[in-house]
């Protein structure tokens, strides 16, 4: 064991006893799928008759991916080893368990890994006649888009899609009004993040990349991979210009137009630079005549113990979407 | 043609070069990918070998669709399918025919198929490609083809997000695909 | 401005700026009493005819002590600068935004600070006629307790304590009724911590502390206060048998009680390793053959950056107090 | 005797003296305390120089009341209750009498019973006290007065948590105290 300086045992067991430790904690919500590391709803009853929905991905972003099941919102997920992509025999034991006979809808951050893995699984569990549809989150404009590529990733912004598909399921939608829904709602999500360290994977032990005492990165993703733009640390009201810039360029903000707005942590920075950050929004937004109409600051899409900040600005062009994000829930993290 | 006795040779000796080299896959996944190839083809070849221990006088299909299995349900991220299909295609092709050649070209089609990648995109293509298109394997070809990937700019995987600045590094999945024929070689060298 | 690693602007106006971005990001939650740094439930009609529930104290353990302000938990809560005992006009402020002519009840940890402004306070409001009444939470039992002294420290456990008396409060307790839960159920509160790094005032930019890349100390306060041992650091499973040893010293684990658990990261800490602490913990009370019938596990009170863990462990003697913590509420950290 | 021109020169010199040792009164604060003490006092003596300059021809009592009031307002923690009520105390007995001793232990009789501490407790009622019982204040009666808590054991504020390793360093709050007393003295000395 290399000394990693993590509250944890042998680095290769930090999946299972995490995965442990959250279902004995909170049996209320979630339960372990026997023989995997995957997580189902404990409250059985609301999910008769709805459709299923599925997450999941590498470890290492709590409270995602697990934190999000619940009345309202995931049925399962499962947890990869750290900031990598479960197998398809576990995300297909998600789906099974998940399956009520209305199909399951499988919400999929846009990674080599992730989409192939997911897609093995969906092969797996149309043998048993479930129906899946599904939604590739790429919200995160740092990274170019382009046809001939992997394209964008996804990030935070795959909480507030968890959370309308989660809504919509549990209103009752079925398998091809969630992918309606999900379709139609990718492209006003955007995300953007600037880190102030990067992240250890325990197996790895060292960190991802190295910022110097006083250096920051624009557009890191959540495993650790590059920015855009490494820079001196500016105050934050400088990084928030910077990233609601590449937002309003992406998105077009509009006075005329509803926003909800997720400030979320990468692990490791204090609420109170959260809020600080989120003060600093508000007055950016403000002097664009745009006062969010829904809005969280936290923890929600991690990234270990990286330090800095993502914010995900979503365009609630359809009315039912604000519906959805207020919609009540029972799960731990939302 | 390739026997269950190579095949278990094989994983034997690529299961010993990925224990070797785990650091270094890792390392090379940092830069441009989030630094874990090393312990995912490590956790796959554990269970590669693991799996392969249970089994009592398999046939060839029976022993690469195991490697499939294990590879798939214990490596996980981009690499496990990918290594995972690679075996499944093979498991499926040896009915028809045990040539090497014909072997890993069913494998190579199973790859792109599954990744969407092709020649040149700065992936484990890279290395299956060449190998799969030589009439003879040698060392050369490999190293070529691994070291060709360094100036390609990546347009699949994690390394494409970093557009021009993937260029001038090493694909981790094509330096592993590379012991893996390495390891064939030795082998075939050893019987 | 010092260099110091934060996404925040003039060190100075952390507080304020916070204290902004979160009544804006939340004004369904909370409002700002002018002039103040102190801030009060926004859904006035839930306080309507109860007492109140005062909080607060020093800036800098987010998301306490305003996440917790809402129906069924706290009436105000005031924010003092960082690490700094708020001032007893704020605190007064707070007093009169709660008081419904029921009276006030002030949960106030026991820092020298906090119980003389807050005792400031109270005279001010007490010239109003309105009627005070106060706990002075000492859960923290890394710190010999004795009458000559200060005493022990308020930490985590303080939290605990919003939950029981927010809900009996909600539910109509009378003052004399919360002082007596709030006195009944304290000694059967404790905590203790352990941390693997310092925290930054803004204002100081230096750590309190500092540990060498090996180093852990148990027993820290949630000021950076020297704790009671530094020692390498060691597994979790490790960890965690030395803070249980030190609960079980002072509460007597018994296997015929009821026990609540609290988890709290320290504010750097992933939930990863929050969650493989917690599984090595219910391990060990398992062992004790004891399972918690009430646990939660997340950043509840922090010490801005500070990586570490408290555990706080709440012997439930009486059965109306799980009923408290179970009860609802509407806050946006509980 | 205290006056009021006294005073404001006194607040003056302290103001000076805390916004030159900021730093060192925090550092004093971080082995034994929260390393704040710096920052609380200067916000405080901020909030004393902005609230006097307010005044247009204040008697002593109003003055002191203000300075009480902005270190109540203004200081927040252990030292802004206790200095705050020592000026609170001045202010209350100043109409009686304005002989410096006097209001000195009017101000000690308050800070103790606000902080319920006593002599030995390592705090600042270790600096104040001496000089309340001094017939003559010296920079030697104040600076005994502030080594003298070096080698006590805190019993009471933050520091008490420590225990015995609360000995060996000095009080923050007695040497900031000994400022307060050292501008009284230079202001004396001065007019
Ligand atoms: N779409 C793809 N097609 C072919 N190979 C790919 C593809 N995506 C990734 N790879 C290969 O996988 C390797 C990375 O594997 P690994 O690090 O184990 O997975 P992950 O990227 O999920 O962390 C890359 O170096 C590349 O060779
Ligand atoms: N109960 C008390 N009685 C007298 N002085 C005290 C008491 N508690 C603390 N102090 C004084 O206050 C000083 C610390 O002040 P400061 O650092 O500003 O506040 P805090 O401890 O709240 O951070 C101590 O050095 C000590 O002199
Ligand atoms: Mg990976
Ligand atoms: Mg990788
Ligand atoms: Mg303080
Ligand atoms: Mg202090």
């Amino acid at each position: 064991m290399k000394t990693v300086k993590k509250i944890i045992n042998e680095p290769q067991n930090v999946v299972p006893e995490m995965v442990d430790g959250l279902v004995r904690a909170y049996p209320q919500y979630l339960k372990k799928i026997p023989e995997t590391e995957a997580m189902v709803r404990s409250d059985k009853k609301s999910m008769e008759g709805k459709v299923g929905i599925v997450s999941g991905g590498g470890s290492g972003h709590e409270p995602s991916h697990a934190g999000f099941i619940g009345k309202g919102m995931l049925s399962a997920a499962v947890a990869g080893q750290v900031f990598t992509s479960p197998t398809p025999d576990q995300i297909y034991a998600a789906i099974k368990a998940s399956d009520q006979g209305k199909g399951v809808f499988l919400v999929i951050k846009n990674y080599s890994g992730d989409v192939m893995n997911f897609d093995m699984a969906k092969d797996m569990a149309e043998l048993d006649d479930i129906k899946i549809k599904s939604i590739i989150v790429n919200d995160d404009i740092a990274v170019e888009d382009s046809l001939y590529t992997q394209g964008r990733r996804g990030v935070a912004g795959t909480v507030l899609m968890h959370k309308l598909v989660g809504a919509a399921a549990d209103q009752g939608a079925s398998l091809d009004e969630l992918e309606k829904l999900a379709k139609d709602a990718l492209p006003h999500i955007s995300t953007i993040a600037v880190a102030l360290s990067a992240a250890t994977v325990p197996e790895v032990g060292k960190p991802g990349f190295v910022l110097a005492d006083d250096e920051i990165e624009y557009g890191v993703g959540i495993h650790s991979e590059p920015g855009y733009r490494r820079e001196k640390i500016k105050t934050s009201k400088k990084l928030v210009s910077e990233l609601l810039a590449k937002i309003d360029q992406e998105l077009h903000l509009n006075p005329q137009h509803q926003y909800a707005v997720l400030v979320n942590g990468m692990g490791a920075t204090p609420l109170m630079e959260q809020y600080v950050f989120s003060h600093d929004l508000l007055d950016q937004l403000e002097a664009k005549q745009i006062k969010p109409v829904f809005m969280k600051v936290g923890n929600y899409m991690t990234s270990i113990e990286m330090a800095g900040i993502s914010l995900t600005v979503f365009d609630l062009a359809d009315n039912k979407w604000l519906k959805y994000l207020n919609y009540p829930v029972e799960t731990i993290a939302w | 043609m390739l026997t269950t006795e190579i095949t278990q040779e094989w994983m034997d000796k690529f299961y010993h070069k990925i224990e070797e080299n785990k650091d270094y896959l890792s390392e090379l996944d940092t830069p441009i990918g989030d630094g874990d190839h090393g312990n995912n083809m490590m956790r796959g070849m554990e269970g590669v070998k693991q799996g392969l221990a249970k089994l009592q006088k398999p046939d060839l299909k029976t022993i690469l669709k195991n490697i499939a299995m294990s590879l798939i349900s214990k490596v996980g991220g981009a690499s496990g399918p990918l290594y995972g299909t690679a075996f499944l295609e093979m498991a499926k092709k040896c009915g028809e025919t045990q040539d090497i050649n014909a072997l890993i070209n069913a494998a190579l089609d199973g790859i792109k198929k599954r990744g969407g990648a092709t020649e040149g995109d700065k992936t484990m293509v890279d290395v299956w490609s060449p190998v799969a298109q030589t009439n003879e394997i040698t060392q050369k070809v490999i190293d070529d083809a691994i070291a060709s990937t360094k100036d390609m700019l990546a347009r699949k995987g994690r390394a494409s997000y970093l557009g021009e600045r993937s260029i001038g590094h090493l694909d981790p999945g094509a330096v592993s695909s590379g012991y893996l024929f390495t390891a064939l070689l030795e082998t075939e060298a050893s019987l």
